[in-house]
């Protein structure tokens, strides 16, 4: 066993830390700070600019495109380092979605075309899986994509695709085949959100955000070169991408920045004129967050070491899921009873974004985006496998029940 | 004992359901919430109309004279439509404070809905200790006072005509109460009143004050302030929690509903054992949640530290309550939960609302351990 | 809305407690005390003929078998302050079960057979429902009892039969039709527990204890007198035995006195010279505790003063059950955290009843017995209906699920 | 990073689970325990020969001068088996603090079998707080000194030969450690030594101290003594933690068998999800618990103040995951769940006694908080 990073990763960590500290703008890392989640998209893609610059912008692809031929602890320690100091992080739906879908079964064109411009930052893209009514059941999609000549005309629609309304593209899975099992007959196609025939809504949320949407398509003509890899086997890409990081739901980064919020809060909040982080139910809420998410994070470390398991690692996945949302849960409720009645106030995202007064006396800076981020992370154990789900996973995959 | 409602209950809970299922339809609110408007005065005259406005209020000023068990006839009924109005930060707040005030004649205009009423007490640095001193001063100006401070969170501010302001008579220890104009803070601050909705799409305010006032606008002296703050507060609560067990009633028929609607996997969500137990689980908060209202209720008229008592026991136990049916109630719901085109969404922010209002589960807790029996100092009986 | 115990009840209440105060035994007290559950059998018999020469030994019944003819607060009242006095309790299975059964639906025979002993607390019943490989299922029961002339022979096996070492007869269910559908051709017997072919095993529990038994029947004649009411209808008459206090599985008045002894405690421990009691996060569990035993008490007055609901008696009797159970669990646990690392010497049962010191510098009273009951308490969310039965049953009656 | 065993570590896993299955079948364990033994002097023989005894012990004196996570390694694999022997009683608690003292020449005994230590420490009035002043009295008597006071949970108490003692030499402001004879603490008082099981069969006692030892008992005196103390019972309170995590993956083992061998309402009960998903998230109890040993074991040789916030950290989540699996394991299995007669109940009340042990969740979350960055008093940084 070896249970530190040895030396050469120590010296990594001070070269992510020196450069996040020398690159990243001040004003950008406020705004990430008040939003937790990378809401700002000119933020995203501006920082992934200066990562290109680094050649850091898409650090999981091979170095043949672009990327790094990191180790899993580098890895690691660039998303903890980099979320540590508050910077917006990458669009993900790019680099570790579509991106590793296009250079491992994509043809050349489509690798030319696209894969700069994700390593650039030039715009994101919308994930088109879910739709009403399969929610967790990818099994069920119905939306149709038939081949007419060059061109797949496609009709149906998705749900939830984040960001819909501002992605340039989208990866979508559709059923090209409507007379074999239901999970064949699925194709991946990459369709310019700007077609003729596209509709997009943006569904209000409960935090007052709408950045998840519904997408319409409706006779939608895409060119068949758009097609990843073969037809039918859109099941297949698409467990490929989802697998593609299997620690990335435990959030383990972001529940540790969230903390250190919430600790911070502790330190400016008072009652009777001390703070909360010395009150003893507060502190004992606060540090048992932090030994769970001290656990989280070594269970993360054990998948990146490729610790030797009995069990499959999409079991380790559902279990650093469902743990990951909980602690995601459990810490901005932490926040925002820390806030008080304070955190009953209603921000829109916009006003979340500005800049607020640290010494305000009734909303300092602090305040504004934790309420909402809250109610939305009520999700965290809804999308990408609900708890339910990954329990029933668990139950099958790691006890055969 | 006896549970059972009156005549006159049975009709005003049937009153209220009527208008919920009327006037707060899931779209209706959300136009409502939309609008930006600190009070539907439609519907302000709907209250007054069917006699809300005037239930708490004593019957030789104009009002019906209703119970605290009517009130909360009402406040359940409203509470499964989670109604904008300021009711309670008016009739259950204000109302008394003035009730027992000089200017106890003003209730007339309460009850039919031509004077709206807020209380301006909350400052920075309060945090839940709202029997604390105010930093808020009156000071001798002429015949009557200048007060200067600042308030927060004022339930109902953007739509009150007048302000009960809480302030520090210079060199007395405890607060006083004065009534003042809303045109009076207006008119001598700029921006003195900023108005912001909270999660639920209800207003509130902060004050910024520097006003001169006549000395009858000191409507409740510092000798009787701070006890007469305390009742309303918990009296408001109280009218609240009333509200959280309405809402989390309604959570549990929405839900239920859903999950046999909502089809997955080739049938109805509802078939799943996982959420039927999720379901229960619920069922036994909410049926516990009622039980802790009707304790409160007995108490409500009593001492002051029986009150206390009782109020928090149940801001405690419906605290708790609201915390899991909200959020299974979402979970039940999947991504649906989280948008604001289901009605779960909408309850679960009023009741994260009424979860911290006038203190936490953590303030209570605190507050309720002080007065439980066996938890106080040592003393030198024999134990266990 | 009379949310107040009227005149009457007070007076009642007044009256009871002075009942309690003069005749209750103060070294009964202490042993029960000490022991949580009525584990005293000669104490509970002797207390049974205390209460009933004031003719309140089966409260219960009927005035003209015996009983008191209280309205329902009234029996709240007497339960309450005689637990809350440490009284031994009664024994429920003749009191509260098979009693009531017999002056329902037995014969003149065994009215007059059983009754007055139940009433005198002449002995104990046993109830033998439950069997092996059939827990919460009692539709799959094995045990037959087939009629051979004026004798039923019985064979089978019952298991969690409490105290069935200790008690003179049982109340059986017994399949006497093998050739209809399960949940008919089930009778129920009265079974003198000296009968030859009875053999009684003491199951070693979890605390030390062995109050549960299995009791194996072989070829054990019973007297066909002995069946109750109708062959056939054992069932009906299970589900009266069972149904007959709706209230009772709340164990309202247990919670509160158990509650009462974990806050004695707490001010008897200390850390650092400072009772528990005082430091915050013992305060507020045992506030919440105390707060969630109120909603229960009020959950349980509701019932009985016969509140209108929307739903089935069965369904909030379910929801006491969950509450109930969860509490006793809550509150022991708690006792058990009080205790620290004193929690963990083992105490035999017969060491439990025994006088401690409450000056012993490290084992005072109140040490013993508290572990062993928090370990059995586990069994509290098991028996009788486990907690996944009684969400089952709400789900289906409460919702139509 | 890396997480795997060498080859040593796996031969010296196997050799343990092997003896756990041949030694500690729930028969044999039950019959050990009402044997009411304090120890098997026979399992102590395997235990020598097996060199577990030595494995801790520096090599220059007879041992194999193992490492921390060679023990980690053994105590996993002996948890799996809720053995009762005091192995970290002896080789954890006392045998590293005999190493740093005049009698280090004693651990080849302890190496070979011959000899077992106990540590006599707590106190009345203690409540996890072994860092706080002794009330043992050691006064100048002849040219040694008169031990004076009482002990109690004595681990491994009555099985051992000697004790280390904790007490305050008059004047000092700590405690001092005093290597004691068995027979010296048995000759001077009734009744010196008290012993008793715990709930898991294995056994403390108290001491009842009036003992007159030589000036060579003195085996540490008090400048050392209390930093001593406080890494041997965070190094014996890690091993526990090994211990319980091992205890923990074999419930989790022992439930999923009895979910698919049971049957209920005509199928077996693992069918039913509401039991797949408890047993899913004892599953993530499990990892986590696991994860939070590792982090630990990675800090065991720093600093006191990183050990100990570590140690900690292990205590708090070890012991949740402790509770909800013991808790939730025993639930699954219904009624036989409560019964000796099934393997999941030794494993509740191990897990329980490990819990409780050198501090509970609650002791342990106050320490760790005092060590947690940014919980510590307010400075004057920017927040949020």
């Amino acid at each position: 066993m070896q249970l530190e990073f040895d030396a050469f990763h120590q010296a990594f960590r001070e070269e992510i830390r020196a450069f996040v500290r020398e690159n990243l703008p001040p004003e950008m890392a406020r705004r990430q700070k008040q939003l937790s989640f990378p809401g700002n998209r000119s933020d995203i893609l501006e920082w992934m600019r200066i990562l290109h610059r680094r050649r850091w912008s898409v650090p999981n692809w091979p170095v043949e495109y672009g990327g790094t031929n990191w180790t899993p602890l580098q890895h690691f320690i660039f998303e903890r380092e980099s979320q540590e100091a508050d910077a917006p992080g990458l669009f993900r739906g790019g680099t570790h979605m579509v991106g590793p879908v296009i250079y491992t079964f994509g043809s050349e064109d489509q690798k030319s075309k696209f894969l700069p411009a994700i390593r650039e930052g030039r715009f994101s893209w919308a994930q088109g899986f879910s739709e009403p009514g399969a929610g967790s059941d990818l099994s069920s999609l119905r939306t149709t994509a038939l081949l007419r000549g060059d061109r797949y005309v496609v009709n149906g629609q998705k749900i939830w695709t984040s960001g819909a309304h501002l992605s340039a593209w989208g990866y979508f899975l559709v059923r090209t085949d409507t007379d074999v099992k239901p999970q064949n007959g699925v194709s991946l196609l990459l369709i310019d959100l700007a077609t003729p025939g596209i509709t997009i809504r943006q569904i209000p949320q409960i935090d007052g955000d709408a950045h998840l949407c519904e997408v319409f398509l409706e006779n939608v003509e895409v060119p068949a070169e758009n097609l990843v890899g073969k037809e039918g086997a859109g099941w297949t890409y698409g467990k490929f991408l989802l697998d593609n990081e299997r620690t990335f739901s435990s959030f383990i980064y972001w529940n540790i920045r969230e903390l250190r919020k919430a600790k911070e809060i502790a330190q400016r909040e008072t009652m009777d004129g001390t703070p909360l982080a010395q009150l003893p139910t507060f502190r004992a809420r606060l540090a048992q967050a932090e030994a769970r998410v001290l656990a989280l994070e070594w269970s993360v470390l054990r998948v990146l070491a490729q610790e030797a398991r009995p069990h499959k690692l999409s079991v380790i996945a559902s279990a650093l899921k469902l743990r990951g949302s909980e602690l995601q849960q459990l810490i901005t409720e932490l926040q925002v009873d820390l806030l008080g009645a304070r955190s009953l106030r209603f921000y829109a995202p916009s006003e979340t974004e500005q800049l607020q007064s640290p010494d305000d006396a009734f909303w300092p800076d602090y305040v504004p985006g934790k309420t909402g981020i809250a109610l939305i992370t009520r999700a965290a154990s809804i999308y990408g496998g609900s708890r339910q789900v990954q329990r029933n996973l668990i139950a099958k995959h790691a006890f055969g029940l | 004992m006896d549970f059972s409602l009156s005549d006159e209950q049975v009709l005003l809970r049937d009153s209220a359901e009527r208008f919920v299922r009327e006037e707060y339809k899931l779209d209706a609110r959300r136009r409502l919430v939309a609008a930006g408007d600190p009070i539907s005065a439609e519907h302000w005259r709907q209250y007054a109309e069917l006699g809300w406005l005037a239930l708490p209020i004593p019957e030789d000023v104009g009002g019906l004279g209703g119970s605290f068990v009517d009130l909360m006839v009402l406040m359940v009924a409203l509470g499964s439509g989670c109604v904008l109005e300021p009711y309670i930060p008016n009739l259950v707040l204000c109302a008394p404070i003035l009730d027992r005030s000089p200017a106890r004649s003003l209730l007339g205009a309460v009850a039919d809905g031509s004077l709206r009423l807020a209380l301006a007490h909350d400052e920075a640095g309060d945090r839940f200790n709202l029997a604390g001193p105010r930093t808020t001063q009156a000071t001798a100006a002429g015949d009557g006072f200048l007060l200067t401070g600042a308030k927060t969170l004022v339930l109902g501010g953007p739509s009150a005509d007048r302000f009960i302001v809480s302030a520090t008579i210079t060199g007395e220890p405890a607060c006083s109460l004065f009534l003042v104009h809303r045109d009076q803070v207006e008119d001598q601050v700029e921006q003195a009143l900023s108005r912001y909705p909270l999660i639920d799409g209800t207003w509130a305010a902060d004050l910024s004050l520097s006003v001169e006032v006549s000395a009858d606008a000191l409507i409740v002296r510092s000798d009787r302030a701070t006890a007469l703050l305390d009742e309303a507060i918990d009296r408001a609560t109280l009218a609240y929690l009333a509200e959280a067990v309405g809402s989390m009633e309604t959570c549990l028929e929405i839900c239920s509903a859903y999950l046999k609607i909502r089809k997955q996997f080739g049938q109805a969500i509802g078939k799943f054992q996982a959420l039927q137990h999720i379901l229960a689980e619920m069922f036994v908060e909410a049926q516990e949640a009622r039980s802790i209202l009707y304790q409160a209720l007995s108490q409500i008229g009593a001492d002051a530290s029986l009150r206390r008592r009782a109020v928090s026991a149940a801001k405690i136990v419906i605290g708790q309550a609201s915390q899991i049916i909200s959020r299974q109630g979402v979970q039940l719901h999947g991504g649906y939960g989280v948008t604001d085109e289901y009605p779960i969404s909408h309850h679960f922010k009023r009741l994260m609302v009424i979860e911290k209002l006038f203190g936490d589960i953590e303030h209570h807790t605190t507050r309720f351990a002080g007065t439980a029996p066996g938890l106080q100092a040592p003393d030198s009986s024999p134990a266990a």
